[in-house]
Parts: C-alpha cells; structure tokens; sequence
C-alpha cells in the first residue's frame, strides 16, 4: 500500500522527470536528510542542481521562488512547517497572487508552495498549527489539500506541471503516514470521485480537481452530509463507520481536495439530499474554510437547511503536553457527538 | 555612439528631459483630477533612472518600486501608456489595473509594498543564469526601504547562488517625510558588503558618471557576481503630492547644484537642446492628450462564482 | 460635527494623557506630516520622546512593540497602509497573540496595532485592501473595528488604556472624513447601542465593546437584518433609506464594532425577528467575516433563517482604475438590489 | 567571588555539569516516550549558556530559542520544571502548554519561530530603557537564524534608539542540517557591525573565557550600546532526536577538542569534581523522577463560546 508520503514523493519526482524546468527550493531538502518530513527524499540525489536547500529565509524563497515563476520556469517551494507561512503571507498575497491580475493578465505565476500543517506530534503551538484559513480568500491563490483517498502525488505534479498560477498546497504531517485508499479498492467505503468544477476563466485553479464521496459500503441513503479534507477525511471515515454500526446513523463524506477558489457543487448536492451539514476542518473553528462551507450552504440551500454544524479545534493555540491537545484538537469522538446532535 | 559624442549626449539629454517634463506633467495635473490614486514622480532623481538603465540589454530585466515613472520611461516605455495608466484607462501599461506603482511590460516590472520586489526581481535574475540567457536583473530600492527584513534575506541568497543581478539604491535621504537619520544606523555600503556583495557609491546627479559604474556594475552581475551600487541623489519635489516637510531653502539648493537634466543641458548646444525640448514637449503633449482622449476599460468579464 | 478621524486622534490624546505608559511607533508619525493619514497629529509635539518614527519594517516594528508590551508599557503601533499587515503577519500570529496562553497566562501582551484598510482612492491593488479577513480567528488576537457611529476614539482609548492583550484595530481610510452619528441625535437613524457579550475568561476581547442597531426613524419593523463594520456602515445606512422610502423594505443594521472574537448575540436577535440576513463586508467575500456570521445564523437559526446572503468585494486585487474599482467594490445598489432579492 | 578562585571554577563547572547530564537524560529518555513532540539539546555548547548567563542582573532578560535548555537552566531555572514541561505537566514551566521550545519563567522567554525573538527581546530591552530600570536584554541566535529578514530590521532599530541588548550568535557551523557555508554569505560579524553594532567573536568552548567577554558586552549594552557576541561553538548532538547527517569522526573530534565539560573539569580538584558530579547526578534523578510523578494538566476551563 501507497502512503501519502510516497505518493507525494512520486509525484515530485515526476514533475521534475517530465519538465526540466521544475525547481525545489527549502530548507534542509538535500538528501540524505531529504527535508524534514523526508517528501523530497532522493531528488537532490536524482536531480543535482535542480534541488536548493535555502537558508531559513520563508519570506525570501517564496520571493525569489515567485521571481523564478515570473520568469518561466517552474519552482516548487517546501515551507519546512506550515506554521512559518505566516513569514511569507506578504510575498503570497501582495507579490504572487496579484501578479497576475494587476498585471492585467500579462504575466504568469506557476509557482507551488508546499508545506506540511497539523497537530497531533505534540510539537506545541508554534510547529502544529493549521494555519491555511488565514490564506483562504486570496484572489489569485488557489489552494490544495490532498488526503489520504485518491492519488495525492497526482495532485501535486499536476499542480506543478500545468498550473500557471500560484498553489499553496496544504499537507498533513500525520497524514504522511497513512496508507491511500483507492476508490476502486476501499473495502469500508464506496468511494465515488468526482471533478469540482473549474472557477471561470481568469481565476486560479482551472485546472481538474477531484472530490471524493465515501459511503460506508452498503449503507443506507445518508442522513448527514460530512464535508473535510486532508487528515480530517480520515477522522470522519472513523467516525461514519462507528455511526454506522454503532448507532446505525449513516452520512456521506464530502472530500474536496481544492479548498480554494472554493467550489461547493458536491457539497450542495449532498447537503440538499440529507438536508443536514457538518463541516470539519483540523483549523481553529472560527473563520475557518467550515465558515465559508456553512454560509454556501446557507444561501443556496435557505430553510431547506435544515440543521448546519461545524467541528475544527478549539480557538486556542496548539499546546504541546498530549492530553492537553487531545482536547483541543478534534476528534472522532466529537465527530460523532456533533453527528448524533443533529439527526 | 561613442560616449562622449554630440549624439550621445543628445541622447542622454532627451532621455531626462522626457522624464522630467512627463513628472512635471503629471505633478501639475493631478489637482485637475486626471488621474487616480496617488503618485512619486522621481523629479530630481533622473540621472539615476536613464545612467542605470541606457546601459540594458534587450533580454534585461527591471524591478522597480512605488517611484518607477523613470525608471519605465528611460527602459523605453511609452509616455502615453503610462499617462492612461496613471488616468486608469484601458490603454494604461497594465489596462489600468495597476495604476503608477504596479507595471509591468517587457521586461519591466514595478510594485508598491517596500523591500518585497529584491527577492522577486532576484528570483528573476536566478531564473535567467539557470536559462543561461545572459540576462541580468536590476532591482530598484530607496534608502527608506534598506529597512524592510527581506531585502537582506535576499541579498544573502543572490551572494550565495551568484544571482546576475544589480542592487541600485537611491538614496535621496528621506523616504516620505523620515530622514535618513532617524531610519538608517550603521552604514549603507557595509550592508551590502556584509553579504559579500561588491559596492559601489556615487553622490553625482551627472547622469555621465552614473552610466559607466553602472554599465560596470551590470556587467559584472552578468557574469554571476552580485553588485549593488549606491546612488546618492536629491529628491526635488514632495513625496507623493504636496507632501514636503522639508524647509524650501533647502530644496532650492537642492535644485540649484543637484539638478541632473541642467547639467546634461551645459553639455549640450543651445540650438541641439532647443530642438529636443521642443520635440520632447511634442511626444509629451501628444502623449498626454492621447491618454486623455482614451477610453475607461469595459466591464470586467466576471463569472457566475465571483459575484 | 466631529470626523472619525478627529476622534480617534482625540481618543489617542486621551491615552498618552491619562497614563505614561503609553507609546506610538510607526512611519512617518512625528508632526508636522502626522502619520499617512494624519490620524497621529499632534501627538509628537504634545508627547515627545513617546512617538517614535520608526524605518520601514512593519514586521520589526510589531515584534518590538510585543517585547514592550510584554514589559509592562502600553505600546500602540500604527502600520500606514493595512495591506502591509501581511509583513507582520508572523510577529502577530505566532508571537503577540500567542504569548499569552502559551506562556500559561503568566504574561500579557496589551498591545494596540492600528492601520486604514479599504479603497475607494484608486490606490491600487497594494494600498486599497481589506485585509483583516486574514487575521480574523487568530486565537489571542482581538479585532476592532470603529464605524462612524458612537465613540470611535473610546473604542481605540479602551484598547490601548485598559485591554491585556494584542488588539489589531481596523480603521478605513474613508470613514476618516465622515462625520460621527451620535445615537442620541440622529436625525435619520434610530440608534440603539448595546454591548456585546464578554468573551469567556481567559479569551481576548473582555471588555465592553458597543453594537448598534439601526432603524429609519418611524419604519414599520424591519424584515431584513443587515449586518457589517467599518466604512459599509455608512453605505448600509445610505441603502436602508433608500430600501426604505423608494421600495417600503425596511431593514436593521447590525453593526458590531468587535470582529473576533465573534459575538453574534444581537445579530442572531434581530434575524431571529426579521428571518433574513445579509452580511456586507468590504473585503473580497470569499472566507470573509461575513462566513462567519452566516454561518453561526444557520448554525444557530437552522430553518427559521429564511434567507442568507452576502456581499463584499469580487474575489480580486483591488484595482486602481476608478471604473474598474467601483464595479470590484460593494456599493449601495448592490446592497439594495441583494436586499429586494430576499424580500 | 574572584574569578579565578576554586569556588569559582566548581560553580561554573556545577552548572556545566547540570546542563549536560539535563541534556543526556532528554535524549537518553525520549525514545521511551515519556517526553512530547521533539527537542532540541546543546550538548556541547553548554559553555555558552553558562558564560553569558552567569554574568545577568536579577533584572535582566533573556529571550531563547528553540535550544533553550542550557539557557533556562544557566539562567536558574528548575530541572524539575523543564522535565516537567517537556513531559507535558501541570507542574512544568508553562503548564505543559509550551513544551521544549516556549518558556517564560520570571525574566526568561523563549520561542521556536526562529528570528522573530529578535525584535521581541530588543523590545523588552527598550521598554526597560525607557522605565529607567537598567535592565539589560540577551537574545540568543543560531548562525542558521541570521537567514531571517526581521533580525536585520531589529538590528537597525536596536542601534538607532540603543537598545540596552547583547544579542549572541552560537555560531555551530550548522543549522538542522544545513552546513554553514551553504546558508551563510559575506561574515557574521560584518553583518551587525554594518548596522553600526559593535561585535566581539570568540571560537572556544572554555566558560572562563566566555564570561569575562560576556560580562563586558553586557554591561555596553546596558549602557545603550547594543552589542553582538559571536560564539563559534560545536553541536555535539543531532540538531534534535537522532536526525545528524555529520560523518561520526567529526563529531568525535569535535567531543574531544572542545568539549566544554571537560575543559572546566580540568581546573577542579578531583576530589572536587567528582563531589559535584554526584550531587548534580541526584538532582538530575530527583528532578526527573519528581516530574515523571506530577500529574497532567486538568481539563481546560472552556466556555461555550469556544466549543
Ligand atoms: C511595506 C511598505 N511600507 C510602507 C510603504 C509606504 N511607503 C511608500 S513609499 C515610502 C517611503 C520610501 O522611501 P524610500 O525607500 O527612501 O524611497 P523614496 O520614496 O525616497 O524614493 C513609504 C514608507 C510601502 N509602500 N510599503
Ligand atoms: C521560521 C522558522 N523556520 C524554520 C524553523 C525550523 N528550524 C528549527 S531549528 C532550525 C535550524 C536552526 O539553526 P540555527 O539557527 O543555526 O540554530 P541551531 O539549531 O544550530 O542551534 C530550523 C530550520 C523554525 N523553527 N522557524
Ligand atoms: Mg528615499
Ligand atoms: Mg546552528
């Protein structure tokens, strides 16, 4: 079985194999440590010169990687936690992300920043934090999150390979770890997926990005509509299942892997069918990616929305001592306790 | 041209002159409420903008910052785009998206947010060594921005991976009303030499001294070896629009011994000059109400999900 | 009539001459310029040696402030333009707001960063943002917004004089110039002020911080809750007249003058009464403060919210063309025409 | 008591002795699974913490970073508190909150977002200037760090109002994995002396000549003058559990050339030293065995309104 790691390792290494013009920059990415959750293990090994481990300079290599962009070729940028984002923000969102379009759509900025966000390793509130709500909302940046269902690789080089515009791509350190179910292969859960449908022209992200819907095999139609991504999928398929069997209440799970531009049509689909919508996200709860999911919901669906819920961590810091995170930070427990509120 | 030829210094001559009177042209219209937002006109500082930039090369790349009418003009842009840029109209340089601080054409880039355009323009220098294009970058600064953190991040990085790329900064003393006293310790130069990048400094308005350490300088980036030049020079008029703290007397002094298309004009004939201030006045007038004259850009295209 | 600005220089007044302890650093803040948008004057030549013009290093200036907080004073630090906030974005998130709880509350941080958002200048895409979306849900960080209604310069002396941790205090550049409505004396409105619930102990944000609601004088009860801050208060009001006398929609405005932590209390009362909301805000739409309180209404009302909807700006930079920034902002007929379609 | 004097030499070497045996107890512990998250020894920089710390006022602050043992501990700092809090309990320094890399306990202060401690500590430095307290600041930097923007900003206002601050780099030629040369352009003294900050280097691992240089930085600064005190140093460790790319007969030679434990245990009888390392080796197990028994934080007191 495939994990997330090594799918996103094949899939780096297939975008620099297929266009020379791929780049890595990031701190500590030369082998043999191969950074330090190991996703670009070997390709400074395979691709000298093409891979540059930087001094610790966020703001910097994003700069330069977005330079590099501008100019044509194809950088990658691994942010060695995601917690050191917010060092880059200004580079992201005021030099990036409006290239573009201030530039009045004469220049383009295919420019990936990758960089792994969670809790759950005890590493306290400075290295486990999941910090992509503050960068939601960016015109001009489009944002990914792979989980532990598809092909995660494959969204990564295609971001790299046919992108034009600037993707942050959100990975999960505990997420790593995890073996990738095959919607082909799942033996809990029938797995459908989907393409979200591409924002208009002139806005990021036009390019496909799967959805996933997982149903506990069998099951009967869903009452409840579970929407997450990344490590979150995984929590709500441990939660969908015990539902299931344990207190025979059945959802579906709505998986985007692109969580902006955001595109609700699955969500809505679902949501209107069960009538009933939880968003999840690992995230602080408030003004999270839940926020915007839930208020969609809201104005599409009026009173035929008939019960909305949201479940992400506590708005407190990540602390580091593991009971104290335990409650901060959601859980399969509350998954279920949220899912039983509402039916 | 050689360069010390009548021509050359016609050529020269033209070129500050056109920047000037494009900035005193826009510094006496905007009261009429031509153009939107606000404006830095590099009144003053000229010699800097066409002694840096007549040495480019075609393939050449330019980042400057919120100050970019000169430096746009003397990398050859076209007065009459950047007046509708300036106006919004959608014949401006970026269709009127960007307004005075945010261009791009060519290979001329500018943004408004300090210090952010070195790692930029930087990256664009690092993407043409890997090219092997033989392009170098020129990255534009004030001495106000040397404050900004990423400027050094960058400077470390272009040092250690031999980015072909010109560090120019302008030191004109002040940035907006804060003198360079009260925002700048230690030294200019060590600052970039801390990084191991080779410096040079001018305080000159003479755009002829400024073209050969420049032209010098770029070469040397070309070949992998980040050089940064300091120029110290004098801003004449206010930051943006009326905003000037600084005594009058001062700034008439100023004017008096630091004014860079004066002296390129002592070099000149009186008639060879007449003729190019006429025409300049020309292309500049023609410019200016060409701009005018043009239309507002149509409704965005907008889609369903963005509204 | 007093300007938003005059109070808020009077309010900043109040401050250093009430207690010692109080400093302002930013750019260009010593008179005779007095700060960009001169909101400072004054106070360099009345208070010298406690206003403190900084270089341009927005990220710095945060961090310094933090430490100088930490130690007791009461540092306030204005950023000329908000779009720069995105450089200080890791001094805020990762340091400022979370000393406090990391550090097991055995510190405080009350520092006060005051910035102008908002367009409507033709600044540009890097001068005429709304960027507090970005910085909203940080734990430990509370955001204010003054409108022209009440008492900004109280709201700004409350956060400097007597709040205990870091407060980013959201002003608009066009609000400056307009004339304060005081509640007692509208001529238009009637004006109710109420507080908005503290937040739990050991939250940001525990102290008073006004809501107003507003009715045209002598309308029948609203059937519409409009809820937004800032500079959008002023266009709320302009379209609640004019839904009023041109179309006979009567409406609420909700405005809170606390962003985060949320406290919908009064908003959900009065779309509770009214069973329609609309959130305006005047930063891109998408993951916006606006999500938040469509969401917590559906969260909270479940069916009994008839309709939701938003509007804010299109999800693009801002740009500085006059024709083309009108038709990216929200504007009154938008605000009307949003209305009269959930009527 | 003199410098020089026996008392002396077998305090610096207690708390020398205290920081290594902390440090061995972490790494000898954590693949046991009593400690949260991950860590960061300064085996083999233990000198560093003792010679610039045994130097501070009552009143002075340190701000740490992400290798903050020996500086918590030469600071005075509980051992049991600092188990106790990597073990994530009620009774560690935050409360179990921080862990390893955020502390604050009296005037100590750490964070593990490097740099950004930069302008937090020069601040607390500002503010005591400003309430005539005479405290002096010290913010403790890795050569890894010095590739973050923000240091630069703060060392230009550190200089420009004269922060009471030393700011010391242990310069260990690496950062996680990074060898200094691939991450470090130009000289680490130029760049804070660029900011007019004077800067004093030494490359040893003997405390006794640490101190003095310390001790003077520090009192420069507290008069005003920001100081910079580069320590070439030697990471003995992986950069946190296990994770050293370093060929083996470096990091041996390195053990042996400079150790600092052992430099100081040289001048101490033997009688003497083994008395201490005894009594240091029972306050090692005490602390440890103490924190391993305290409990666990409570639940957190949560309202509604964040659930
Ligand atoms: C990050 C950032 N901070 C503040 C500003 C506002 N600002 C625009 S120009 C300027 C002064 C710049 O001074 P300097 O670098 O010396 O350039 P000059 O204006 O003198 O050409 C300031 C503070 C900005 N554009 N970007
Ligand atoms: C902003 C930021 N980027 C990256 C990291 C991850 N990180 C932790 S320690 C470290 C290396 C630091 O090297 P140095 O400053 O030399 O200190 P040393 O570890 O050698 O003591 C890195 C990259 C971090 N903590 N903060
Ligand atoms: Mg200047
Ligand atoms: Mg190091």
């Amino acid at each position: 079985m495939t994990t997330v790691l090594e799918s996103l390792n094949s899939g780096l290494q297939r975008a620099f194999s297929t266009d020379a013009r791929v780049l890595l920059l990031g701190e500590d990415v030369l082998d043999p440590y191969g950074g330090a959750f190991k996703v670009t293990r070997g390709l400074s090994t395979a691709y000298p010169g093409r891979v540059i481990a930087t001094p610790i300079s966020e703001a910097g290599i994003v700069g330069l990687a977005a330079g590099i962009a501008l100019r044509g070729l194809r950088p990658v940028v691994e942010i060695m936690f995601g917690d050191f984002l917010t060092l880059a923000a200004d580079q992201l969102i005021n030099h990036a992300a409006k290239f573009r379009w201030m530039y009045n759509d004469q220049a383009r900025v295919p420019l990936v920043v990758r960089t792994p966000m969670g809790g759950r390793r005890g590493y306290g509130p400075t290295h486990s934090q999941t910090l992509e709500k503050h960068f939601l909302g960016t015109p001009g940046l489009e944002i990914l999150a792979p989980c532990a269902v598809g092909d995660p690789g494959k969204l990564l080089s295609e971001a790299i390979l046919t992108g034009e515009d600037p993707v942050l791509f959100i990975e999960n350190k505990l997420s790593y770890l995890q073996s990738i179910h095959e919607p082909q292969s799942d033996t809990e859960f029938e797995i459908t997926q989907i393409e979200a449908a591409q924002p208009a022209q002139g806005v990021p992200g036009a390019r496909p990005t799967p959805v996933y819907l997982l149903r506990v095999h069998g099951a009967p139609p869903p009452v409840i509509t579970l929407t997450c991504y990344g490590y979150m999928v995984d929590l709500a398929r441990q939660a969908a299942q015990r539902l299931a069997f344990e207190q025979e209440v059945f959802v579906e799970i709505v998986a985007p892997t692109r969580l902006a531009p955001i595109e609700t049509g699955a969500i809505l689909t679902s949501a209107r069918q069960t009538g009933r919508l939880i968003a999840l996200e690992e995230g602080g709860v408030s003004f999270g990616w839940g926020a915007e999911v839930i208020a969609r919901a809201a104005q599409a669906l009026g009173p035929r929305l008939l019960a909305a819920e949201r479940l992400g961590a506590l708005d407190l810091p990540i602390p580091s001592s593991g009971p104290l995170e335990a409650q901060v930070l959601p859980d399969v427990e509350r998954i279920m306790r949220i899912s039983q509120k509402i039916v | 041209m050689p360069p010390t030829s009548n021509d050359f210094n016609e050529m020269l001559y033209r070129r500050l002159y056109l920047i000037r009177l494009f900035e005193e042209t826009v510094i006496e219209n905007f009261v009429k409420g031509v153009f939107y937002g606000t404006t830095h006109t590099c009144l003053g500082q000229e010699a800097n903008a066409v002694g840096v930039l007549t040495g480019l090369a075609a393939q050449d790349i330019v980042f400057s910052n919120h100050r970019s009418h000169g430096h746009f003009l003397a990398y050859g842009g076209d007065p009459r785009s950047l007046f509708a840029e300036l106006m919004g109209k959608a014949s401006g340089v970026c269709g009127g998206r960007g307004g005075s601080q945010h261009l791009h054409w060519r290979n001329f880039y500018s943004n408004g947010v300090q210090g952010g355009v070195a790692p930029v323009g930087t990256g664009m220098a690092l993407a043409e060594k890997f090219k092997n294009s033989g392009a170098a970058a020129v990255v534009f600064l004030g001495d106000g921005t040397l404050g900004e953190g990423v400027l050094y991040e960058t400077l470390n990085m272009a040092a250690l991976w031999q980015a072909p790329v010109l560090y120019v900064v302008e030191n004109n003393r002040i940035a907006q009303t804060t003198p360079v006293e009260l925002s700048l310790a230690g030294s200019i130069p060590a600052r970039f030499a801390a990084f191991g990048i080779p410096v040079g400094e001018l305080d000159t308005s003479d755009v002829t001294e400024i073209l050969p350490e420049a032209q010098a300088r770029l070469s040397a980036a070309r070949n992998g070896e980040p050089q940064a030049l300091i120029l110290h020079t004098c801003r004449f008029g206010p930051h943006s629009k009326g905003d000037d703290t600084r005594p009058t007397e001062a700034l008439a002094e100023m004017r008096c011994r630091r004014d860079p298309v004066t002296i390129q004009a002592s070099r000149l004939e009186p008639s060879a000059r007449l003729k190019i201030e006429r025409e300049t006045q020309a292309v500049i007038h023609a410019a200016f109400q060409a701009a005018l004259e043009d239309p507002f850009p149509t409704d965005l295209d907008l889609s369903e999900n963005l509204k």
